[in-house]
């Protein structure tokens, strides 16, 4: 059991979860924005390692990844940020398998350990081939966040239940990331994953709204927002807008 | 004794081609990749299947073609040269074997639509090709940048009844064609088939399309075999993201054959690449320092791919294929002399490999062997381009 | 009992059909053709010039092509319709056979050099890829008006390495590239062939064309009776000079088929000329109050021809084929509904005939009727064209 | 025999005959030509009757033939013009056999004699094809003048000549109407046919200039030119100038 499923199963007995998503280095100040959001009532905060092809992003996350490559963002890069930030909240890095298959599986796992990372969510690295990166990261303690699909078969939540470290991700609907107007199959998929484990179990993709949030924490552990909040960064909201933001989120989950 | 190995057998289980290979797709899309799997292994080993797609093939789609004995280029390079005419079949190149064989399959697995991406426009004429003469609805993915190149292509699919959706995201080509489909799959895949154009991909598409294409080595066998030909000495072929080598290596890869895989000089993925994660799959990748992927460039637009199938970088690192380069201008240089020579204007993919020939008959090509030369495909999609290079306008 | 009459036999020896045919040339042109018809005579009794022909035409141009039966237009119509694929023919429609038999005679005849009229450039690109394929000279007429609107045609044959002479007397188009062709021809016949590219012309040609035709109904035939559907209602094929409809009757001439040739709307020699003489030879014309020939006029660049081959005047004359007429509007929109449901785009001239089918079915054809439609050529050279037409900018 | 066997034959005996070419309808008083070279000497004169394809022509007779058709030359108004003209030497009219057909044989024929023409040049119209036409002109007097060709094999010059009428007509070389810079094999044709008739003899095809015209009529009966004289009218030359050119030909002839 990682740090990170320890703190978030602690946090389960108080509140809700909420956990915004930002693209790392799409700002000079992106940092600013984590702390910001941290101060209004992030639990954890998902930063975005950006890459050339993410598969799993619509729109929004792609524009927020292709701006911060062209700024210059490194797995490198973020991870030192990260580092000398101190951020109050656990920091789960998002990204795609190659940026870190390329990096070395070894070293990257390294990296994100000594930049006090707690862990990471790799949307294309499926179960079946995300052994090699576990038995690095592990023990160093950073945790691989899975995700449950509406479309995974109940044998497969199992497995990827019994797996996954830190938290599930439970994809709200059969889409990329995204702004969506209701919580889609997110009740479905929570419960499915419910039934075969006791970790803490996030909704995301589509989650837009407080409204949205509200519903969703019904029935899961908390929520995940990215596209809502990248969008206002791309559309240029300062900090304090953000944390207004954040902490609408906020008062919807408590 | 040592027994020899056999090469070109199915992947693992998981998909992998030694270290190449697998499953590297969001958790949504698993379960259609292993449907698809299930799927493909039941229809392959049901022969009506077999024996449906072979006559779609023969009826439909021209099948077999021929094996052309290129005499005076031949002797022009004093190697002995038998061509195997992918540039005579439906839609003009060997794409059709591929989607016909996962056209069907969506059928059978009670899908009612495909969806492509496209480069060029090659691969989605040929899905909406096939789409339209099974009844299947289609919508194609084409970089917005490509569909301005290739406006022709945009309406022939048009034409053949498919929706084309112009990609925005990214360089806006060939590769951004392929995560948007990937994208567009996660929300259809109940319905919809996603119709992979080249041997790369999640398992068990680079296998499956290895598999449906190697009907192009197996019958240049039999055909090489019916000549008095026998085993060629050297087999070449064209490698964008490798479908027509694969598919023609198949028909000889446990022979005595030497095979050669000739790689567009800017898009040169074993030739300049490194291991990585792509569109599923892990290979052969042009990528930057940080790992991000870069862009292939080619004058050629169907090896415009900055990834190779899996199954090739094993076959590259097994030693049992080699993969050479070939640069824009003895590409243009061989196109000409083909057509000079033989009648034969091949697509700018294909005159790779005959720009290949060309520089080593005689040194790594010893003067007499025996080479079959795959023709993926014809060159009229590409006489426009051709005729604006040569008159420097482009 | 009366003894049925035989079809599409040879012609007289002075090239007759019934009262059309002939030999209409300048003196200087008279001992070529009678050369020529002397050594087509002589070749096409050597089963070693016919085995070479038949092989040539099976190595190089693709054949034999398939029958597809069309099973979405079959079930859309309520006829059964199988298309003969000259589609898949090498150089992408019936031209290559006939220009394979010639370049292969010129060869015998000891020339070394071809000439040849094109229109839209069809037979131009087949002409040049014979020649080159069997290492000829060659010069392709054509009128200059279709060198601007077809000049990627023009670079086509260049890459092929022929020479493209644009010819810029009277309406510089197709029925002037002929006249300039035969000018030519008159100084250069010691040496040079002219590949005439229908089956028009001074005798032999309409005959020998329409035997290297015959291919495709020889095949045909066959191809039905394999698959038991023995001999079909209706033999339906285009018809601008009239070889690809002659290849595929001479099949079925003295079967009960029925035979129709469909004209463009505005190139329809049967329907809308009367007899004369041009380029040597007497058939059916579209022609003025004093004789002077008309030009004729169809978004099909292959039918649009004033007049027909002589035999099918012939054919019309006797009853034993009938020629029908198919306006611009129905073959754009036939040629769409093919795409559509079959995933075939025809060529405009070939889409004539599918027009003509959607427009009487279940009446001149009866529901259930079997029909053999002569798909003479793909669509890819006439996606442009439709594309701005579609678009109302022609 | 026809009248203009005898005419020719007849003047074989004095001179070396000299047959320009006009186009009929070139120019609206394209008779005045006629007129015109008859007083400079011409024996006899070919009036072409223009044809959409003409193609034994090159690009000079080609040319002038489009615009007389634009003009609206027909068979018939070229008719009218020579029977109401009254030339002093023979006519015979050069047309592609189109014309004739479809205006209909006997009626073509019947027109051409009561238009007092003497006889025709079919370019097009090969021997094996000419008897129907034959039929209907011999009798009403009209000559059916046939061609040899450089090309033509003895056993053929033989039948041709027993054919021919009027006289033959020796083509100096492979090569449609045009001009050219000698006489090319004009010789061995001539030769070919004195071997196998006596009918009068002449050369055309690319006689140019008086000069060639005084060699071909070293070993034949005569010269006919067209090209020469065609390209001048269409320069805007005026009867006076072609009355010149003709008189020069005469000059080499004589
Ligand atoms: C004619 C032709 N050859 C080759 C290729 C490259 O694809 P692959 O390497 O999969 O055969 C293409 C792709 O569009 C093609 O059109
Ligand atoms: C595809 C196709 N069909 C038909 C024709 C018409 O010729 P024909 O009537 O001789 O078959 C052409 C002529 O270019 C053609 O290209």
């Amino acid at each position: 059991m990682t740090s990170l499923d320890r703190r978030l199963r602690e946090l389960r007995g108080s509140r809700r979860a909420l956990v915004p998503y930002f693209v790392g280095g799409l700002t000079k100040d992106w940092s600013q924005y984590v702390h910001g959001a941290i101060l209004a009532g992030a639990d954890a905060v998902e930063v975005g390692v950006p890459f050339s092809d993410p598969m799993m992003d619509g729109p929004v996350i792609q524009e927020g990844a292709l701006r911060a490559l062209r700024a210059g963002a490194t797995l490198e890069s973020i991870c030192h940020e990260v580092a000398s930030s101190a951020f109050d909240a656990p920091i789960v890095i998002m990204t795609y398998y190659n940026v870190l298959h390329h990096f070395g599986l070894a070293r990257a796992a390294e990296l994100l350990a000594t930049s006090g990372i707690s862990g990471v969510i790799v949307p294309d690295l499926a179960l079946e081939e995300s052994d090699a990166w576990r038995d690095v990261a592990t023990p160093l303690d950073v945790a691989t966040v899975l995700m449950v699909a509406p479309s995974t078969p109940l044998a497969r939540v199992r497995r990827i239940g019994a797996a996954s470290q830190g938290f599930v991700y439970a994809a709200a609907r059969m889409a990329v990331t995204g702004r969506a107007s209701d919580v889609g199959d997110a009740e479905r998929v929570v419960s499915a994953i419910r039934s075969t484990t006791d970790l803490a179990t996030y909704v995301g993709i589509g989650i837009t709204t407080p409204e949205q949030a509200r519903d969703a924490a019904q029935f899961s552990d908390g929520v995940i927002v990215g596209s809502a909040i990248v969008q206002q960064i791309l559309n240029g909201a300062d900090t304090t807008a953000i944390e207004a933001q954040i902490a609408s989120f906020r008062r919807a989950l408590d | 004794m040592t027994q020899r190995p056999i090469y070109m057998g199915p992947p693992d289980d998981g998909g992998h081609f030694g270290s190449f290979g697998g499953r590297f797709v969001p958790e949504a899309l698993m379960p259609a990749c292993l449907e698809l799997d299930d799927a493909f292994r039941d229809a392959w080993r049901d022969p009506a299947f077999v024996s449906e797609y072979r006559e779609t093939l023969h009826e439909f789609g021209g099948r077999p073609t021929p094996i052309t004995y290129l005499g005076r280029l031949s002797q022009h390079l004093g190697i002995e040269i038998y061509a195997k005419r992918e540039d005579l079949a439906h839609t003009g190149s060997h794409k059709i074997n591929n989607v016909v064989g996962q056209a069907l399959l969506t059928k059978r697995m009670g899908k009612r639509r495909v969806i492509a991406e496209t480069g060029a426009g090659q691969h989605g004429v040929a899905t909406a090709t096939a789409a339209a003469r099974l009844g299947l609805d289609c919508t194609v993915y084409m970089g917005e940048v490509d569909t301005v190149r290739q406006a022709l292509n945009v309406f022939r699919m048009e034409l053949l009844g498919a929706t084309v959706v112009p990609v925005t995201s990214g360089s806006r080509t060939l590769k951004d064609a392929v995560n948007e489909a990937l994208r567009e799959w996660v929300t259809c895949v109940d319905d919809t088939h996603y119709c992979i154009g080249s041997v790369m991909g999640p398992h068990p598409f680079p296998w499956m399309v290895r598999e449906f294409q190697s009907i192009i080595g197996t019958e240049a066998a039999q055909q090489l075999r019916e000549r008095g030909v026998g085993t060629p000495d050297f087999v070449v072929a064209c490698v964008g993201g490798g479908s027509n080598a694969a598919g023609v290596f198949a028909g000889f890869a446990n022979s005595d054959a030497a095979l050669v895989g000739v790689e567009a000089a800017g898009g040169s993925a074993v030739g300049l690449g490194s291991p990585g994660v792509l569109h599923g799959m892990r290979s052969l990748l042009l990528q930057d320092d940080s790992g991000q992927i870069e862009e292939a460039s080619s004058i050629s637009a169907g090896l415009d791919y900055p990834g190779i199938g899996p199954e090739h970088a094993h076959l590259a690192e097994l030693g049992r294929a080699r993969y050479v380069r070939a640069g824009d201008d003895v590409v243009i240089a061989a196109l000409q002399l083909l057509s000079e020579l033989e009648g034969i204007i091949p697509a700018l993919e294909s005159a790779h490999a005959v720009a290949w020939l060309c520089a080593v008959a005689g040194t790594e090509v010893p003067l007499g062997s025996t080479v079959l030369l795959n023709l993926s495909g014809r060159g009229d999609k590409d006489v426009a381009q051709v005729r604006s290079i040569l008159r420097g306008e482009s």
